[in-house]
């Protein structure tokens, strides 16, 4: 017997029983059930691994081909030809496969279809020229200021009748904003600032830690320069020039 | 019927077919016109005859319920040099998927896999992604699985006027069984 | 110099500007082609000469970049009908968090979230979309929000020379309060 030596690739069970049925030239409506259990397992065997999904799929197909050839093995029923039609164990199986082969012959028309369509050429549009060209239309639609405004008073009131729950709205300084406060400050004073001066206006804990961190930020960077003359002394924060000019902008990006 | 100004009527059906990267249908152009759609197709006609009589680079196609210009086939080895790639040619496996979808609509992913005898999770995937199906809501049954039907780049793709021009199943008898 | 086919050289040139969104430059065509680019510009002129002659709906233009079909400019009012994006009206929600963005500029989404109660999300995104707001940095502190701020053409679709002319606040109750 033949191996073939490569395995076509199957779309699954009912692939490869069409396959077989279709090399065997058997009659789909009278499967030699046995001849393609035994090709069947045969091709399970060559395929070597599966993965893991696909074989479960496979395999129940084996379970179902053998009990079908089981069944047919079983002695009829002796009056069964005068009372009634016995069901032929096939049966379901060939509707199952009559079903999948019509759409898998659908699928080859579509290939046709495909390939035929695929040298026709849809124009490419540029959406974003045809926008420049076309600009959408005004974004706001009919929305005018006033209706803006009164959102704004309406979002506001409903914030103000939530306020007793609701965390106040705090001013937030960040590191950032301290950093240029910070700066513009030395600028002003070449000669440097005391390091409590930088405090003297913080009020609130949280900024305190903002403006040390800003600090330490500063001095990382090499902006700044920290000196302190002796043990306990004042600490002086001066501004690091270098050649050329810095404004505060640099500092901050 | 033709009124005022004939020419300008069709010249502007071709500006409005030029610039349109999707079929229009002949609902859109009528309206956009604000014309009869019984003149805007004569006016397709026209277009379209003058299209073959020039032999001009592209041809008016009437694909996915409406009308479109493309590239006249022949030219496809000049054309596809400077085109955006074409996605891939779609699997087997998406091509039966595909096929099942577009007989069968609307159908849930597990009839899918029934028929197929596996799983069809990832050609879905592909499908859904290239936007040649898509879902319809639910079926109202337990576990209410996504329902998919095919959409209107399903037909651009093959080609197709509409979904009657599907190539009919042998199985004429089935399939009235399942529409009912 | 016009050579072996002629008329479909000049057919491929046609098909090749349509299928382009971008304009193409001579070399380009040229090099598609395999043809020196004398004779395609020979084509061209000839395209163009048809465009004008047949009363087309599209015409060709030169740009820095190239050559490329347009629809006839005159039609730009049909045209405009199909191209042009339609727009919905704005949600309320969207409309508040735009008015919470143009008066507290700059402003992170979970200030806006507080302000307004509910989650901005989507409507953040609707404002972006449309180039209503756009990010401007992030704030410096914990987890580094995007900072939003309205847009130019914010400005412009208001009638607003700049955000100093946005009504005080103490207006805009005035608003409030006569409009009850």
């Amino acid at each position: 017997m033949n191996y073939e030596v490569k395995i076509p690739d199957f779309e699954g069970p009912l692939d490869v029983l069409l396959h077989l049925i279709e090399k065997n030239e058997i009659d789909i409506y009278d499967i030699p059930i046995a001849l393609i259990t035994e090709q069947y397992l045969e091709y399970l065997a060559g395929v070597g691994e599966l993965d893991l999904e696909l074989t479960s799929e496979f395999l129940l197909m084996a379970c179902t081909l053998l009990s079908i050839k089981v069944k047919m093995l079983l002695p009829k029923h002796k009056k069964a030809e005068e009372d009634e039609i016995e069901e032929d164990p096939r049966q379901a199986l060939v509707e199952k496969l009559l079903e999948y082969k019509q759409y898998k012959e659908k699928a080859a028309e579509f290939k046709n279809m495909e390939t035929a369509q695929s040298i026709a050429f849809w124009r490419e549009v540029d959406e974003v020229k045809l926008l420049s060209e076309f600009p959408a239309a005004n974004p706001l639609g009919s929305v005018s200021l006033q209706d803006m405004l009164k959102a704004y008073c309406h979002v506001l009131r409903r914030a103000e009748r939530k306020k007793e729950v609701i965390s106040i709205d705090r001013e937030e300084i960040t590191i950032q904003e301290k950093i240029r406060e910070i700066v513009t400050a030395l600028e002003e004073r070449p000669g440097g600032v005391v390091f409590y001066e930088l405090f003297s206006s913080v009020r609130r804990p949280d900024e305190v830690v903002v403006t040390f961190l800003a600090l330490l930020e500063l001095a990382r960077r090499g902006v700044v320069m920290l000196r302190q003359s002796g043990l306990f002394a004042d600490i002086i924060v001066f501004l690091r020039i270098e050649e050329g000019e810095r404004t505060s902008a640099n500092f901050v990006s | 019927m033709p009124t005022l100004f004939p020419d300008d009527t069709k010249s502007i059906i071709e500006a409005l077919l030029f610039v349109s990267g999707e079929p229009l249908s002949l609902k859109v152009i009528a309206e956009t016109l604000g014309r009869d759609e019984r003149d805007v197709l004569y006016y397709l006609k026209e277009i379209k005859a003058d299209c073959e009589k020039t032999g001009k680079g592209f041809i008016l196609t009437e694909v996915a319920e409406g009308y479109s210009f493309v590239t006249r086939p022949e030219f496809a080895p000049y054309v596809e040099k400077i085109a955006k790639p074409r996605l891939m040619a779609l699997s087997q496996a998406a091509l039966e998927t595909l096929a099942i979808i577009a007989y069968r609509q609307p159908v849930t992913k597990s009839e899918i896999d029934e028929i197929r005898g596996v799983k069809s999770e990832s050609s879905l995937n592909t499908l859904q992604e290239r936007g040649l199906i898509k879902e319809a809501g639910r079926r109202d049954t337990a576990g209410r699985p996504i329902l998919y039907v095919t959409s209107k780049s399903f037909l651009k793709y093959l080609g197709l006027r509409s979904l009657e021009e599907l190539p009919k199943l042998q199985e004429t008898e089935k399939i009235e069984n399942e529409s009912k």
